[in-house]
């Protein structure tokens, strides 16, 4: 059960003090040449106003678009190997959205699957996030659909909704606790306050389009939807829980690094075997792989789905691939 | 793990003076993949060498880099030296330590740093240098000769007397070329025809030359060694192997009113002809344009007449594929028409004529059987002027290069003139007497001297007719550019020599370049004047520039030598240092995608179209393919490759990076 | 419009094309392209002022290409591309019908069907080439910038570089099925999208497309993260215009300024 | 106290020009500074404008590009495309903010020993003069978390 309480937009200003105060760096929405990016802040007002969502997501900030493993040197007749710590900084991911904040969940999933993947788990255990319930939504968005919702409280410590004169800021967790212990002071009580954010119709029966997927791995639908698809891989690479990545040495004769770099199912050469063979040889294949990893292996694997519905693959594609219209028209699909 | 012999050479003291060669060996040894690393007072001697090959087989080395001097000097040497100690002679690289370091640095620390570095880069290189070998192609030992003139003729008696098979061909229905026309040649006066005759009869009887005249060469395929050329053979409505050349037929053929082209118009000829007398073959043509017979469907007078039947009105024109594995341009020059010239009256004016009527007017042969007669009304002319430049060294309105062969043919029109009118009197405009050659200097001397011929330095600004005369005004500047008139009753002008016609059209049928005026290019300048860029196809005579006869006998000759070079293997062997288009397993077949944008890039049109064929036929994938054996190595289709699908053999893309990874 | 659905629709009736590929309405205001394969499809065609993306992105596609004869419905810059991609050997004149708007407003105009590439040529011809306004701006202000200043410019927009490569396949001259990119023998491009692998990424593609970019900023409105990485191929296109008077997309004969050559070609650097 | 700066300079020149005019500078016996690392290619053609990329990747703080003059190519042409290439890369390198001061395109001739050795220590001096191209290396390890 959640503690309620009122923050006031002075009080936030006093939060932030606080959190850099304890050496954390505060990462949130801001808006750079009308482009909304996830970048430090040192106060509330160099927050972006009235965005809806990041281009990115904060999944970056755990996974990172490149990382490094190892590296090394090498000399005569010896390799001397350095196991690189992620520079994991205390950081409070400030105003991200509840679809992105539930996204940690899905990457957890996949990253502490069968091993535990010790980058990714030190980055998260860096991290506390702020998450800021939605008051508009957009063609693209379907959390409600999907299990979330624009107030719901999955994967932030604090949940803040907007308002009037601040925020209803509930702590949810135990590291929510520890930053409201940084300045009990600025959380006035909120018990008894409603919170409100945006409504958002649901716009498919999501466990029956889960249920039928089995099925459809033939459909000439894939085919048909994924005509325009180009397989870039802007989709995967705002998506906030895309996890494949991709393992690049980069060596000269004298040293070498082993990096993490971010991949995308929708690329042609992600499949391809070193014999020129392709599972995957055509786009709606790869198409039908992102739908299915997302909506069907994913709660077969985890019990979760691999999908937030935020909606960023949708403004992100070039080709405008809608994956709500998308995801619609496969549920309205006979099987 | 690679096996790398480093052999560090002192060359004396050349490189051990400022380079410490002991301490550069021992540096060596801890590069990864070094496994032997010596130092050697001279690496290029017996003794060194054979330290090399000893090495190789004992450490078992999978490549071998000699750092000594510049590889310009002796890379062949120590390749032969590790190819005979069994090692791929393509896995040896030199290090220059001389040239490029011991010789241009000082002696100290970073001398012998920079001659450590030299050699780690080409380690790296070596490490992914692949064993090559020469590419042998097979040569047809056939030449085809474009071109019946005086090049051609001696480049195909050159050729054949070399023990190879030659096929001329010859646009026009006789060989004999430019030089037939010619009344006498300089600087020796000597008759054209009495020293060109015996030349075309031998060519003719030559049991290893194959003449086609009154033939065109079509089409062009395949690359040096092994071209494919189809030879359009024009019908001659003739068959030539009953023709005996009697001549009856001419002399019956009803219309005779045809302008001579042999005598550049200032004869006349028959719808049957043979171009002049001494033709080779001398055989008969009929003017389709001009008969009777194709104009009405009437006559066929020849046909009537001749004794053997010879005649065939329905003869077509024959496509003749021939395979050849060298080919000789020799398809000489035009010259300029009068009628290119406004201040000269654009050609309207009967008495103004060029240098080639001229040489017929002067010819026994000629019109005029050698006896002066101006064109208009027959008149022996008392007055000639001659123009040199006339079009050549001309910006504005000709050509701005130098023709050539002008100044000393007006020095021989004049005093041909001179010797035919004694009383006669000849000037001649001119820029500059360009005299340089054997005797050539004399003979203008002699002409000016002797033969009293009035040179005026100046040009000409205009000419017109006044009174039956040619009124021709100019300027003379070596008297302070004083206005010069002289009444003449004809005029010669010695017009810019061009490229022949349709020569473009040619080099492109052939893929050989040619310069702006349409003259052929040579493969360098100095180096290679006979060659073209495009292997096996070789230049003789003025369709390179203009020349004269000495000089195009010359490069006739040659081109021979080279054509009878190429000849003398049953395989051509060449440096594998070429560009491959990279190969992959189906369906992707090869990086390559297609677009060609390498195939302009190519200096040697060695880029051509490969089709991947499925099995019903279909193509599949057109790839390009690059003609091992016309390649020369460059690697500008490498640098342009976008998918990098083509690569440089011993200069590859993954040598040259871990080159740069080295530094 | 009309006139467009009726053209489109005769053409597959006929089985002239296997598909006309258009735009439709998409999400919002957006239009997106449209594959109509069936007569009753082409009520789907919308042609407006919104209709902004390369179709010919898809004329080699291989996807697409498999469905047969295409007819693409073409702005001024598809026309130009594909015109380039005839040039470049990637489609065979004839193998796509062209749809054009005549007057460019299909609304008030007619639609004209160029069938060969001398149509699409001519048709060309008629139009001249003007860069978009606001492209002109942004690289005559950062032309104006010292030269420091540019470095810190596209350094910092490079570095926000994810090398989706939403520019690449988004082009219509990128249609290599192995790009330099993908090449690891030598690995010449980092794959990782640290700042080096992206720099170099967005060097070797505006060489690329020098020459051959027909000016269409696909690149530069695919970016998801909003990189006008379309001003550097359009600054490398310009810079070849300006110094060999070349241009791509005019022409289904190649000629590419970067393999050919004059020898009086002029520079000021070499010393 | 600080270790004096040495610029690092990598040459890409051609087989029969540049390489033969260097070799003629030794066989001169002519002196210049020895900062240059060549790299010998047969032709200017050949150079891939990524090798001058990777050269300054691998810390190159100036990079001479060397051939024959226009004319005078050992295989007639690759020269020309070599310039038209130069001139758009050397335009674009601009545009993008990097310091073109610190490429050297020339034409030195297997006859021009003399001129070798001015063109490296005139590189080399103005390099020098300019400082490590510490810029380009701002991208060597960035953007790696």
């Amino acid at each position: 059960m959640a503690d309620t309480f009122e923050l006031s937009h002075e009080a936030l200003n006093g939060l932030f003090a606080a959190l850099r105060k304890d050496g954390r760096r505060v990462l949130a929405p801001v808006d750079s040449d009308g482009r909304t990016e996830l970048n430090e802040v040192e106060s509330p007002a160099q927050v972006a106003k009235d965005y809806l969502q990041t281009i990115l997501s904060a999944k970056e900030v755990v996974f990172p678009k490149v990382e490094r493993l190892l590296s090394y040197t090498t000399g005569p007749g010896k390799v001397e190997l350095k196991d690189p710590e992620p520079k994991a900084l205390p950081t409070v991911l400030f105003g991200v959205r509840p679809c992105e904040a539930a996204a940690f969940g899905a990457l957890d999933a996949v990253f502490n699957w069968d091993t535990r993947d010790s980058f990714f788990n030190a980055r998260m255990a860096q991290i506390a996030v702020i998450g800021l319930s939605c008051t508009k939504a957009d063609a693209a968005c379907f959390c409600t659909t999907v299990g979330g919702g624009p107030a719901d409280t999955r994967g932030s410590d604090i949940l803040l909704s907007p308002i009037e004169g601040g925020f209803l800021a509930e702590v949810l967790t135990e590291k929510g606790r520890s930053i409201q212990a940084l300045a009990p002071e600025l959380f006035q009580d909120g018990r008894g306050i409603d919170k409100t954010a945006v409504k958002l119709d649901k716009a498919f029966d999501q466990p029956a389009l889960t249920a039928k997927l089995p099925g459809m791995f033939d459909s000439a639908l894939w085919v048909d939807q994924s005509l325009r698809c180009i397989g870039c891989g802007a989709c995967a690479f705002v998506c906030p829980t895309c996890v494949c990545f991709d393992i690049q040495e980069e060596a000269d004769p004298k040293q070498g690094q082993r990096l993490r770099c971010w991949d995308s199912c929708g690329y042609r050469m992600f499949t391809l075997h070193a014999s020129g063979h392709n599972p995957r040889e055509v786009q709606s294949q790869r198409w039908r792989q992102r739908i299915y990893h997302k909506f069907s292996y994913y709660p077969e694997r985890y019990g979760m789905l691999g999908c937030v519905g935020c909606g960023k693959c949708t403004r992100a594609c070039p080709v405008d691939m809608n994956l709500r219209e998308h995801l619609v028209e496969t549920s309205e699909m006979k099987a | 793990m690679s096996r790398i012999g480093v052999f560090t050479c002192h060359c004396g003291e050349n490189i051990n003076a400022t380079v410490d060669c002991a301490k550069v060996a021992e540096m060596c040894m801890s590069v990864p993949g070094v496994v032997h690393s010596v130092d050697y007072k001279y690496m290029c001697s017996d003794p060194g060498q054979r330290m090399i090959q000893e090495a190789v087989a004992e450490h078992k080395l999978d490549g071998v880099i000699v750092a000594a001097c510049s590889p310009r000097m002796h890379e062949p040497t120590f390749r032969r030296t590790v190819a005979e100690a069994g090692l791929n002679p393509y896995l040896c690289e030199m290090a220059n330590l001389r040239e490029h370091c011991s010789w241009v640095h000082e002696k100290g620390q970073a001398t012998t740093q920079k001659a450590a570095d030299l050699i780690r880069v080409l380690v790296e290189k070596v490490k992914r240098n692949q064993p090559l070998h020469p590419i042998k192609v097979p040569v047809t030992k056939t030449a085809l000769v474009i071109g019946g003139g005086i090049a051609g003729i001696q480049v195909a008696l050159d050729i054949a007397n070399g023990g190879h098979k030659v096929v001329l061909v010859e646009k026009s229905p006789s060989i004999g070329g430019h030089m037939s026309q010619l009344s006498e040649t300089f600087p020796t006066l000597d008759c054209s025809q009495c020293i060109l005759t015996p030349r075309m009869v031998e060519a003719a009887q030559h049991p290893n030359i194959t003449l086609m005249t009154y033939s065109e060469v079509a089409k062009v395929d395949g690359f040096i060694g092994n071209f494919t050329v189809t030879v359009r053979k024009k019908a001659r409505k003739l068959d030539e192997k009953l023709c005996t050349g009697c001549g009856l037929c001419i002399q019956k053929c009803p219309f005779k009113k045809i302008p001579d082209e042999f005598n550049e118009g200032l004869g006349t000829r028959t719808a049957i002809y043979v171009p002049f007398p001494q033709a080779v073959p001398n055989k008969p043509v009929i003017d389709t344009l001009n008969c009777t017979f194709y104009k009405t469907g009437k006559c066929k007078v020849c046909e009537k007449l001749c004794p053997t039947g010879a005649i065939r009105f329905e003869q077509e024109d024959e496509l003749v594929t021939l395979d050849i594995g060298a080919i000789v341009l020799a398809t000489g020059f035009k010259l300029m028409k009068t009628d290119a010239f406004p201040e000269y009256g654009y050609g309207k004016h009967k008495d103004i004529i060029d240098g080639m009527q001229f040489e017929r007017l002067a010819s026994a042969s000629g019109p005029t059987a050698g006896v002066m007669k101006r064109p208009s009304d027959g008149k022996e002319p008392e007055t000639v002027v001659f123009i040199a430049c006339s079009g050549s060294r001309d910006r504005s309105k000709g050509v701005p290069y130098c023709s050539k062969i002008c100044c000393m043919y007006t020095a021989k029109h004049a005093m041909l003139y001179k010797h035919k009118v004694h009383h006669g009197k000849a000037y001649v405009f001119y820029m500059d007497i360009r005299a340089a050659g054997k005797d050539y200097d004399e003979f203008v001397r002699r002409a000016i001297e002797e033969d009293e011929v009035k040179y005026i330095r100046g040009r000409v600004s205009r000419i017109y007719e006044e009174d039956g005369k040619l009124i021709v005004k100019g300027a003379d500047t070596l008297m302070g550019g004083e206005p010069v008139e002289i009444k003449a009753d004809m005029v010669v002008l010695a017009t810019a020599v061009q490229s022949n016609d349709r020569s473009e059209e040619l080099a492109q049928t052939l893929h050989v370049s040619y310069d702006s005026y349409g003259f052929f290019a040579e493969a360098h300048p100095k180096l290679r004047p006979v060659e073209t860029n495009t292997g096996g196809i070789f230049l003789a005579g003025a369709c390179q520039a203009p020349r004269d006869i000495p000089e195009t006998v010359a490069q006739a000759s040659g081109a021979a030598a080279k054509v009878v070079g190429l000849f003398s293997q049953d395989e051509l062997t060449r440096e594998p240092i070429v560009a491959v288009v990279n190969r992959q397993p189906a369906p992707v077949f090869s990086y390559c995608v297609g677009c060609f944008l390498c195939q302009s890039a190519c200096p040697y049109q060695a880029i051509e179209q490969e089709q991947i064929l499925a099995r019903n036929g279909e193509v599949i994938k057109t790839l390009a393919r690059i003609n091992p054996g016309l390649c020369q190595g460059c690697g500008t289709c490498v640098a342009t490759c976008r998918t990098k699908a083509i690569d440089l053999q011993g200069f590859s893309n993954e040598q040259i990076y871990a080159e740069l990874m080295t530094l | 419009m009309e006139a467009l659905k009726q053209k489109a629709k005769d053409l597959l009736e006929r089985g002239e094309v296997k598909a006309i590929v258009g735009y439709t309405k998409g999400t919002g205001d957006i239009r997106r392209p449209y594959f109509a394969q069936r007569p009753e499809q082409v009520d789907g065609l919308v042609l407006d002022e919104a209709c902004t993306q390369n179709l010919a992105t898809y004329a080699t596609k291989h996807e697409v290409r498999h469905l047969g004869k295409l007819g693409v419905v073409a702005l001024p810059v598809t026309q130009r591309a594909l015109l380039q991609l005839m040039a470049e050997r990637q489609i065979r004149d004839g193998d796509v019908i062209v749809l054009v708007a005549e007057e460019g407003n299909v609304e008030k105009g007619n639609v004209k069907e160029l069938a060969s590439a001398a149509a699409l040529e001519e048709h060309l011809a008629l139009k001249t080439d003007v860069m978009d306004e606001k492209d002109q701006e942004l690289l005559a202000k950062l032309n104006a910038k010292s030269r420091e200043e540019r470095w810190a410019f596209w350094h910092r927009e490079l570095s926000r570089c994810v090398k989706c490569y939403a520019c690449r396949n988004s082009c219509p001259m990128c249609y290599c099925d192995h790009c330099t990119m993908d090449c690891n023998r030598p690995q010449w491009v980092p794959v990782a999208s640290h700042d080096l692998g992206n720099f170099e990424y967005h060097v070797v593609r505006a060489m690329h497309l020098a020459g051959r970019c027909v000016e269409c900023g696909e690149c530069g409105r695919a970016c998801p993260v909003g990189i006008p990485v379309h001003l550097l191929t359009f600054f490398a296109e310009e810079s070849v215009h300006r110094q060999f008077g070349q241009r791509a997309g005019h022409s289904a004969k190649l000629d590419y300024a970067l393999s050919t050559f004059r020898p009086d070609d002029k520079e000021s650097f070499i010393r | 106290m600080e270790e004096k700066f040495e610029p690092k300079l990598t040459a890409f020149v051609c087989n029969w020009c540049t390489y033969a005019g260097a070799d003629l500078t030794g066989t001169s016996r002519i002196k210049y500074q020895s900062n240059v690392r060549v790299l010998r290619v047969p032709c200017t053609g050949r150079i891939d404008f990524m090798l001058v990329m990777k050269a300054f990747q691998k810390g190159a703080d100036g990079v001479i590009v060397s051939g024959c003059h226009p004319n005078d190519c050992h295989y007639t042409s690759g020269n020309y495309h070599a310039r038209r290439r130069w001139m758009v890369y050397k335009d674009l390198m601009d545009f993008m903010g990097m310091d073109t001061r610190r490429v050297t395109f020339s034409w030195v001739s297997a006859a021009e020993g003399v001129r070798w050795a001015q063109l490296v220590n005139e590189v080399t001096d103005q390099v020098r003069a300019l400082g490590p191209y510490a810029e380009y290396q701002q991208l060597v390890g960035a953007g790696i978390e």
